[in-house]
């Protein structure tokens, strides 16, 4: 069978992890070829919308390539509304409209926490990066956050240098008390498995905490161990997690024709 | 979203409008058939909402369905009579705002955040505590409340955020998926389309989805944001449609619908005949015809105004040049 | 209004851009062209503002026009380099916010209220006091406050209202009057339109102002807002302007920009060969054609994306029934 | 000559008192029929809009009728924008942009102060009127206020009953305690004559009290005293104001086919 990158197995899963329909925001980054080819494959009726202004956006079956970035032209061509980024993180995010977020960060910590801004001491930075762009609001206000990202211990962090994003923030009621919205079920998808978190109630209880509940083929959990900052918990059956396709596999390079998202050695 | 909202005015109501719900009438292309199919249903309980409430809001009121009205402007207000009388006695609640917060909190709503600051009302009688506890009353000290902005020290008049439960509106056209695309001056129209919880949409025509995608900058609200969308060519009238058809007056004449809110006898007479009587908005047009004839209701074909030409394309590029292979 | 706003990218920047301005930069249709004008100009001390600043900001800032940026995202902090480098030794100063703020705060400036509420940044670290008095900050207790709804208690942060001494923006098309049209996703750009002091806007076409009128629904904002407009296609490039062309990420390579950041070196590099040596932007567009040939400008022309078909129209009824002289 | 009505008059009269460029918002009623007639004579610059969402409307030379009320789809006919009401009350008027309001009411008082919504006691109401629609923030937050209203001694009262729309409030330094900014010069057209306030500062100093200023052909400052419920200010010279020319006479008439604002007897 086809030769994979683990690169390419995380967005094929980050794909197949996403609901059948739905309204759906992409972060930058990763989210946008991984929504794109959820759209195309499993999930038809998704909705997809992106900050800048396009609302319900479906991709032509011959669509050249995935959004470059979340403000390319491509998205006014399919979508059923086009507006602003008022209406778009306003009124559809916090007005409560977007059932699920996809989004990627720098670091991730076991509560699901992410940052998008500064690694080391935002006072006295050891590297400054973009920013948040609308990471901040979207893992404030979705009902549900799927993140994408590479597993490196240095990206698995305890804590996140600096919440730009809150996750679970500091465990159980936490949400709440900050203001906010419960959230979940919320999930993590890396090279190396999917992670789920420890709450029945979308942060009100349970640990709140990133559990390991899948891995890809020939990934053990100790690996995934190893490149996790913290004592990782580990669902008490681990899903085994199916190659991609040879459809999948092809789909997601034709909408990345560039190797915008997935050149060689990225990640 | 491929759900399918397209159904008729009696399923679209029946399902959508609960007794003691928030209602908002609309107000350019006022909704004027579903309001007439809110009354032949007998809801009751109801509270209207909308900048300026017109004849639409006088039949629910007059019909017994409204009982309260959250409104810059009460048309019914305007003269003597059952309105007055019913305002007067506590019969009917209301609320006075202006057009400007009406619009603002529907703004508010759909936003998702729980205030928003106005200029308005500074210096007013408004914000007088004896008039905020007036007779009519039903929202206290939630109606709003005086501030100071925490930046600059300025005073503002915070507006509590508005969700009607749900929004009537007649718009220009939709597809089967409830996507409504609409043009001219909106009103507070606009942001009523996002505040609803339950947004039920009449519109002029049913197009295809592929026409909804060919101008997407012209939708005004997604499908996955409607609950039912209702195929009512006319579904105005006596109001009008920006590019369909304009004010039908003579009508509100000699129909008695300018009486209606004078007297329940006026009412009755009025609402019998062209409500009650009648099951639905196309037995509504059939019977116009048949009183007033075709040539009356062409009198109200729109017959001027622009129409866009050809020019404007959502253009992308379907390769995009990543590297410069052939420099000369 | 019937005064003209048509003038040189030259005249606009010279007239309407001081130094000392907070300058609104744009987004999904950048004003590239103008803001190369700014750096040709040397203007300072200027403060970037948008949602997302992007290499059209990088120039202002390596130019040395601009000593703060305050935005959601800062396109040149990406890469280790010159523009890293500044934000850690306090030679360029930043406020760090979102798109979301961004945008809101340019609404609260555009509708004249001193503040907007926010859910986002709620549980987030941007929100402790240790973080608001960063090095870098240059706005303080200025930058934003936490406060709880006078109606339900509801926690929020309170955005202060933004409103650019400048917005530079770049639109499909305008009159001479400045009444300024603009289709598809617009990201934070709609509101900059109304929150700007002074509002200047390139454009691909003028167009006579009776073909504005034809749609008045797709006019972005009225020309009586804009202090000018300056007829500049590919005004954009290298990003895009949707319906005219695409983003040309090759030049980028090429050309050095995407290196600018990087060092004063680097900068100088690009900057002199396509800035500063070129008197304006049909300088630019003709040495951009001598370097690369038109083949390589036509690899962004669009080639595909939907363009509305007829049907809309502005309609009315020039002469109203008003009684019903002829029934049957 | 023509005959014409004091009504027609005080339309005439109220066209010749706007600016001849500037944004003005047109509120319910004649402000509506003076204004297109301004706008068609002598100010063809000004930048007419409405509430509704039209902007800077330019009426055709063969224009059928000034837009029955503030919604007649006539307005998208001209306008240079059409938007909604948030843009127009909000971003245009509240937004600083509105140069002149154009307002009625049932109401004025010496400070300039309107009343839109009840006639006696709003907590046991002699008689409930309409409501004030978007008088009330035009009253607020225009740069200037031109109010229209028939001569009559119950309408022009020492007090309004209901302050919804305020002018000068209760004199000097009211507007700026109240939280609004300074406005005017500020006017009111009658069917008798024209009517300044004793400002020179917007509010800020000075009685700002009603002074009238101009009378119509055969009209008396003793009558309009009649026709005033408080002792009423005169300027030491009162101009003498020139009755309607045919073609403001021919032009108004036009503009209101149905007598729709016009109808005899109704002022």
């Amino acid at each position: 069978m086809t030769e994979y990158t683990l690169a390419e197995m995380m967005c094929v899963v980050a794909a197949r992890e996403m609901p059948a329909e739905g309204v759906v925001m992409l972060g930058m980054g990763l989210p946008v070829l991984a929504g794109t080819l959820a759209k195309m494959m499993h999930a038809p009726n998704l909705s997809i919308c992106t900050e800048v202004g396009a609302f319900d956006w479906e991709p032509a079956a011959d669509v050249p390539r995935a959004s470059i970035g979340i403000h390319d032209f491509l998205l006014n061509a399919g979508a059923a509304m086009v507006s602003d980024m008022v209406d778009a993180l306003g009124t559809l995010l916090m007005g409560g409209n977007v059932d699920l977020g996809i989004l990627s960060a720098a670091q991730v910590d076991r509560f699901g926490n992410l940052n998008t801004l500064v690694i080391g001491d935002y006072l006295a930075p050891e590297r400054r990066l973009g920013g948040t762009g609308g990471n901040t609001e979207i893992a404030c206000l979705a009902k549900r956050v799927l993140t994408i990202m590479p597993q490196e211990r240095r990206r698995f962090v305890p804590r996140v240098d600096f919440n730009t994003s809150p996750g679970y923030i500091s465990g159980p009621g936490a949400r709440r008390s900050a203001g906010l919205d419960r959230q979940g079920p919320n999930a993590v998808v890396s090279t190396f498995g999917v992670f789920g978190f420890e709450t029945p109630d979308g942060g009100e209880s349970g640990s709140c905490e990133m559990v390991l509940e899948a891995v890809f083929p020939n990934i053990e959990p100790d690996v995934v161990q190893i490149e996790t900052g913290w004592a990782l918990r580990v669902a008490p059956t681990v899903r085994q997690l199916a190659p991609p396709t040879e459809e999948e596999l092809a789909l997601l390079r034709r909408l990345d024709p560039y190797q915008f998202y997935l050149s060689p050695g990225r990640y | 979203m491929t759900e399918r909202k397209l159904m008729t005015e009696s399923d679209a109501v029946s399902r959508f409008v609960d007794d003691g719900d928030s209602v908002y009438v609309g107000y350019t292309a006022a909704a004027y058939g579903l309001c007439r199919e809110v009354v032949r249903q007998r809801k009751t309980g109801l509270e209207l909402i909308g900048g300026s409430v017109g004849p639409q809001g006088t039949m629910l009121i007059m019909g017994g369905c409204a009982d309260r009205v959250r409104s810059g402007y009460v048309a019914a207000a305007l003269r003597p009579g059952a309105v007055q009388e019913m305002m007067n006695s506590g019969k009917l609640k209301y609320e006075d705002y202006s057009n400007q917060a009406i619009a603002l909190m529907l703004m508010a709503g759909a936003l998702g955040i729980p205030f928003i600051p106005t200029r308005s009302f500074l210096g007013t009688d408004y914000l007088d505590r004896r008039n905020v506890e007036h007779p009519g009353a039903y929202l206290g000290e939630k109606k709003w409340k005086v501030m100071e902005s925490p930046f600059d020290g300025q005073q503002f008049v915070a507006l509590p955020a508005l969700r009607p439960d749900v929004c009537l509106l007649h718009a220009q056209r939709a597809d089967e998926f409830g996507n409504v695309q609409s043009w001219g001056h909106q009103g507070d129209a606009k942001w009523a389309y996002w505040a609803g919880k339950k947004v039920i949409v009449s519109v002029e025509e049913i197009v295809p989805h592929e026409q909804v995608l060919e101008d997407p900058g012209r939708t005004i609200v997604p499908g996955f944001r409607v609950a039912a969308v209702v195929h009512m060519p006319r579904g105005a009238h006596p109001s009008g449609a920006i590019g369909y058809y304009d004010f039908d007056y003579a009508f509100q004449g000699v129909s008695g619908m300018h009486r209606m809110s004078l007297s329940d006898e006026a009412w009755r007479t009025f609402a019998d005949e062209w409500i009650y009587g009648l099951a639905d908005h196309a037995a509504y047009m059939e019977h116009y015809r048949e009183r007033f004839g075709d040539q009356n209701l062409a009198r109200t074909d729109v017959d001027s105004g622009p129409s866009p030409q050809p020019g404007v394309r959502y253009g992308y590029a379907s390769e995009l040049p990543f590297r410069m292979e052939d420099q000369p």
